[in-house]
């Protein structure tokens, strides 16, 4: 092979195509799914409360999970998105974090969100959009969102805050802060024309951001092997912009929280935006309003259990004489009861004022939404039982 | 003569689509086997195979150029886009591309044989992201049709018309009335005309103009004025692209005064082009102002979607308002 | 005092606004060190390095998130757009991200750093795709603000107050305008209120509206109007999100009459909510219909620019029209 | 390495990171910069009349290129658009295709069009936005389109051709055509959200479509390497997607005619979309309304002179005894002499009668566009001196 000297590329004068086995990309596992450490490997380095506190959000949300998928059930709240099965990716990589780093997440990163210390009181006041709710209950639930926590409000809208954490961390690298902002989106947001803007961009800028793909197998009823994409999922795409990239195993919380500890690194300390793409499963269905049965089959579900990621932490604390079960399990069965208590208290604050409909449109709201407010009060105050929620309060107003 | 919801109904008019030719397709996000999350396209892949009814990447603005590329080929491209609110990743593929495509090209090429379907609209607590209505945004596209059926039968009408009518369409389904309108379809083929309003009620005293969803309200808010004994004439406008301007105008001269409602939030939504056209037209006829029902001038707020909601108390109240000017 | 050309002007903002401030950034296609094609931002990069003026990849929608990503994290940022025609693909990062940022968060977080330049319009043979007039398409959106500037002194002033507004602004630059309008500019910083309409020419018998590089066509037909006999009142509306309709309603309660004109195609543009709004407000005041002077409904056509343009003729002959009826 | 029988993916237990040196993707090249072959390499599969007509299509293109130019400095027209330097990479690839294939390009394939056979006269038509032009002058010099000669028309917008190719694409599969679709895109589009759609789907769905990146290391002023991309370039993102992939020598045409050959078999008899870089260099500004000095020195510009295509493939010809340099240069100047001709021509040509302005919004005018276009002509009757190219034929009506 000659080179050519001007774009320094090797030459071949042997037609052949690459494919995508050009690449392989390997999967960095450090806990096997029994719980033990593969042979010959350290454990990364990971504090005893450090290891504890990540085992008790992964259990705080196991808990809200189940909880919450009943309260929609019993049509307490409209809609509810568990994280099941995925807990060591988001609470593993935001535990090898500075607090002060910026979270934008999809909407499957509640574990992220408990571990920077969003309390039980605000995650059901967010469910039930009442009035304590930090987003005014203007989003569906799970849309969490708080900055005082550097976690950027959820929204709907797939893989827009892709490009976006490339600018905040434009921002970051330029104020000097040491700080990075990690980005979470799924396989499936992968596909969007944002994930390629916002990849390529920071490749280009060299900004200190983790992105951080949930590979869980599905888009809700899409499979992403296949119908998704067609090549080695999503990590060659970081090799291609050039980009650092690793794979892990999303379901061993040793290997997602090494790698992220070392992305961290390299975002902070070198302004190299770096790709982690994290192997895992969605144990449960999208979300509430979903039923997997439609499109995959129990046995493949089944076939995943096998990998739950919190068992396997737990054994390996077990063994490192971190944690007693008995106490995990009396320790799950005090914050279930936080839960529960959480909820029957949220589900009666009142939802926000009517004159909560026109704020944060603008930084203040112009002359003509004052007007549509004042008709809209005037309208329910001649009709308040078709109004119940706000029509109360307004009477009280006169 | 069956008995269907609109769901029923546009799956229906895909299933006939599809017997009939053998190129057309249906394709979007999750709309393969599983058949949508709405179960819009239940049935398709099993009937005709995953080459005609498929699953796409999660990608709107692929999906557009994907249906944009297909339907130039000659083929009919009938993409889904999940919901109104995640169109607008596919703006540029619809506006600058499938509208412009003929005009741009003298007729070398087109796109005729695309349609876009999404379900649209508020009134099932989906907060900020799953209400939109978002049909002004594109009725400033000329190249564009744009359908929104108010019930299972002009469903089913209009959606076969939208398919093989040699224009691009977006084709925006109620997403409150899925499973809510149900009625009496015929299980054969049949069009409905785009571009014609249809007079739901007849009435001599005041026009309530509406489309999609919000018929159902102006209906309501007719049945309350008549209590008052106000004749209000009902028009579902049916298309907003072309939109039958004479059907309207001619109402208004008999009528006198207008409202018109609309779920979107008031400023620049297609109730001011109505009323921006209607006055020109109809200056001299006009008894009161031209009335807009129209969402706040603000996102849309699941925790006070009752209060947002362009609802038929507040469609009555304008009607009391203009017939009292 | 300084003679400035409207691209001069906005330059000299962004020197201001980068003087004095050192978070804010400017980027886009083309815009580092070249200057941009316009070169808008010509020496920025010589001046305060390229850290802080750039290019980026060539990807509106990256441009726009990350323009709103940087925004969120509370720095100043200025994105261009190279033409408004090519604006759309950054549709959803404007529409359903910058304009709903702050209320989707309950203000835990916002984009009011935000400040998205783009010319617009035609008259420089740009044909299809280098001549639109986009605002419209904007318009819909509550949160956003929309700013169209018809000379330098205005250009200069209102894109100071755009950057620091704390909220996302769309500044439509009319690029047919961007050499051909020169005039009197002060060198230092001066800031001018966004949603204020501005009174170019007082009158008493029909007020004429526009925005932007459409202010001269309103101008000149008024001149045409005067030899005629009629005064026209000529309002520069300036901003159209929000827009000042008690300036326009005042002045249309004086006259009787009004004449809109922009230059995007007429349907659903923003002539009609002006329209729509002001025949509600100023009802009975109304001498005749109010007229829009508008584009076709069709995409613009290179060859037939000319006759496509909304010209003084057709602004004029509307005027004439509109006294006569 | 161990095996996740899962995911099929190799376990590594230490974390490593990969970049863009993970994939070296080389350059075919046949011919080298001289004009004479690699040693030992057979020439492609190329007659002799498919190579004369290749050069005369490429000396043609030269020839309007520099007219035009001039032209749209005299001001006869008001734009142009050159493709000097990369008249291999669209000649070449056109060449290898059937003339069923459907081309999609951005606008600096004029090669590829008049390979297919577009006329000189119809150029001309199209430049001056005449009657006679097909897309009935509505769009800018350069956006030429004929369905004749399956070329679909230019559009301004970039990389919104790109999906539109893979649907085409699907198209011609269903209908079991045995055709493919050509794509052609600057390394500047393929930054576009877009282009990331497209290939995706183009993957996922398996559709006979080639992607053919001109990589000319500049989109208008920003240079590719490290501020469009930080990667190596284009091609490791066909790998990513899991496609079919090859990089070739942009400026040297047997391996352009070579590379698209193989692509086309794969493309057409194996439904597997392919993408090629082809590896090249702008010699002219972006348009006529750009001045590359202010972006780029003027030796680098010299270093591409010596691996001009035109000149590479015209010692090879002659070497081959296919050309003789006295022809060519007669050849040349007869061409010319057309060329000018038919410039004289086409710009006597009225422009197209103003009814056209209403036409192919939709397939038939609405009422309400027929109104308009009445409101129209009664109005330049009135002032027929304020649109004088229109307003004689109005006349004549009468
Ligand atoms: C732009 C946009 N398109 C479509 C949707 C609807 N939608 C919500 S979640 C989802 C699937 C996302 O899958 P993935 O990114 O893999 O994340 P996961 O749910 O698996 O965590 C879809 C299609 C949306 N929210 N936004
Ligand atoms: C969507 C869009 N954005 C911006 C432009 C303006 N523009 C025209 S050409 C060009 C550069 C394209 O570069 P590249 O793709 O590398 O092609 P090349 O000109 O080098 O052949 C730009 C930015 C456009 N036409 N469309
Ligand atoms: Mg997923
Ligand atoms: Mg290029």
């Amino acid at each position: 092979m000659a080179k050519d000297t001007k774009h320094q590329l090797d030459i071949v004068t042997k037609a052949s195509f690459l494919d995508a086995r050009a690449l392989n990309i390997p999967m960095l596992q450090i806990l096997k799914e029994d719980g033990t450490l593969h042979k010959g490997v350290d454990a990364p380095d990971l504090d005893q409360d450090t290891a504890l506190k990540i085992f008790r959000t992964m259990q705080f949300i196991r808990i809200l999970d189940e909880r919450m998928i009943a309260a929609q059930r019993q049509g307490r709240i409209s809609f509810y998105l568990s994280s099941l099965g995925e807990e060591a990716a988001s609470i593993g990589s935001a535990a090898a974090l500075d607090s002060r780093d910026m979270i934008m997440g999809q909407y499957r990163e509640q574990g992220a969100l408990a571990y920077r210390g969003f309390s039980i009181e605000e995650f059901m006041n967010q469910l039930f959009s009442n009035e304590r709710d930090l987003g005014k209950g203007r989003q569906m639930p799970v849309h969490y969102g708080c900055a005082r926590l550097n976690f950027m409000t959820i929204a709907s809208p797939l893989a827009t805050q892709i490009p976006q954490a490339t600018g905040y961390a434009y921002g970051q690298k330029m104020d000097q802060s040491g700080t990075c902002t990690i980005c979470y989106f799924g396989e499936g947001a992968a596909s969007e024309g944002d994930f390629h803007a916002g990849l390529n961009m920071a490749a280009v800028f060299k900004v200190p951001v983790i992105f951080f793909c949930r590979n869980n197998g599905y888009a809700i009823s899409t499979p992403s092997q296949g119908e998704q994409y067609a090549g080695d999922g999503i990590a060659p795409r970081g090799v291609a912009y050039g980009m650092k990239t690793i794979r892990v195993d999303g379901n061993d919380v040793l290997a997602v929280y090494h790698a992220t500890q070392l992305a961290r690194k390299l975002a902070v300390e070198h302004n190299e935006p770096v790709l982690i793409e994290g192997m895992s499963y969605r144990m449960a269905g999208h979300s509430t309003s979903d039923d997997p049965t439609g499109y995959r089959t129990r046995e493949e579900e089944a076939g995943w259990r096998s990998k739950d990621p919190v068992a396997r932490f737990q054994k390996w604390l077990v063994s490192k004489g971190w944690l007693d079960n008995d106490d995990a399990e009396s320790h799950y069965a005090e914050q279930k009861a936080l839960v529960l208590d959480a909820l029957k208290a949220a589900e009666t604050i009142a939802v926000p004022h009517v004159d909560e409909i026109i704020e944060d449109v603008y930084d203040t709201p112009p002359a003509q939404l004052k007007q549509q407010l004042e008709q809209l009060k005037a309208h329910i105050r001649k009709y308040p039982e078709a109004y119940p929620k706000t029509a109360s309060r307004l009477d009280e107003e006169r | 003569m069956a008995k269907m919801n609109l769901l029923q109904a546009i799956n229906n008019a895909l299933d006939i689509a599809m017997t009939n030719h053998r190129n057309v397709y249906s394709f979007g996000e999750d709309t393969g086997a599983f058949g949508g999350v709405f179960r819009a396209t239940s049935g398709l892949t099993a009937k005709y195979g995953r080459d005609r009814n498929f699953n796409t990447p999660l990608v709107e603005q692929g999906i557009l150029g994907f249906a944009n590329g297909l339907a130039s080929q000659g083929s009919y491209a009938v993409a889904e886009i999940q919901f109104g609110d995640y169109i607008f990743p596919a703006f540029d593929q619809i506006v600058n591309e499938s509208a412009k495509f003929r005009y741009r090209s003298g007729n070398e090429f087109n796109v005729g044989g695309l349609t876009i379907r999404t379900p649209y609209g508020g009134g099932i607590a989906g907060g900020h992201y799953h209400s939109q209505s978002p049909e002004a945004y594109f009725a400033h596209t000329p190249g564009l049709k744009i359908v929104m059926p108010r019930n299972p039968y002009m469903a089913k009408g209009l959606l076969l018309s939208a398919i093989f009518d040699p224009n691009p369409v977006l084709f925006m389904e109620p997403k409150r009335l899925y499973r809510a309108s149900v009625g009496e379809v015929p299980e054969e083929e049949y069009r409905l005309e785009i571009g014609k309003a249809d007079i739901v009620k007849e009435g001599k005293d005041i026009t309530v103009l509406a489309w999609g969803a919000q018929v159902e309200m102006a209906e309501k808010a007719a049945e309350m004025a008549a209590k008052d004994g106000i004749d209000c004439e009902v028009i579902d406008l049916v298309s907003i692209l072309p939109w039958d301007i004479d059907t309207v105008a001619a109402s208004v001269q008999k009528t006198g005064r207008l409202v018109v409602t609309q779920e979107a939030p008031l400023t620049n939504g297609f109730a001011s082009e109505i009323a921006a056209s209607i006055q020109e037209r109809c200056f001299l006829y006009l008894e009161s102002p031209i009335a807009r029902v129209c969402g706040l001038d603000t996102p849309y707020p699941l925790c006070h979607e009752k209060e947002y909601f362009v609802d038929h108390l507040k469609v009555y109240e304008a009607i009391k308002a203009s017939m009292s000017y």
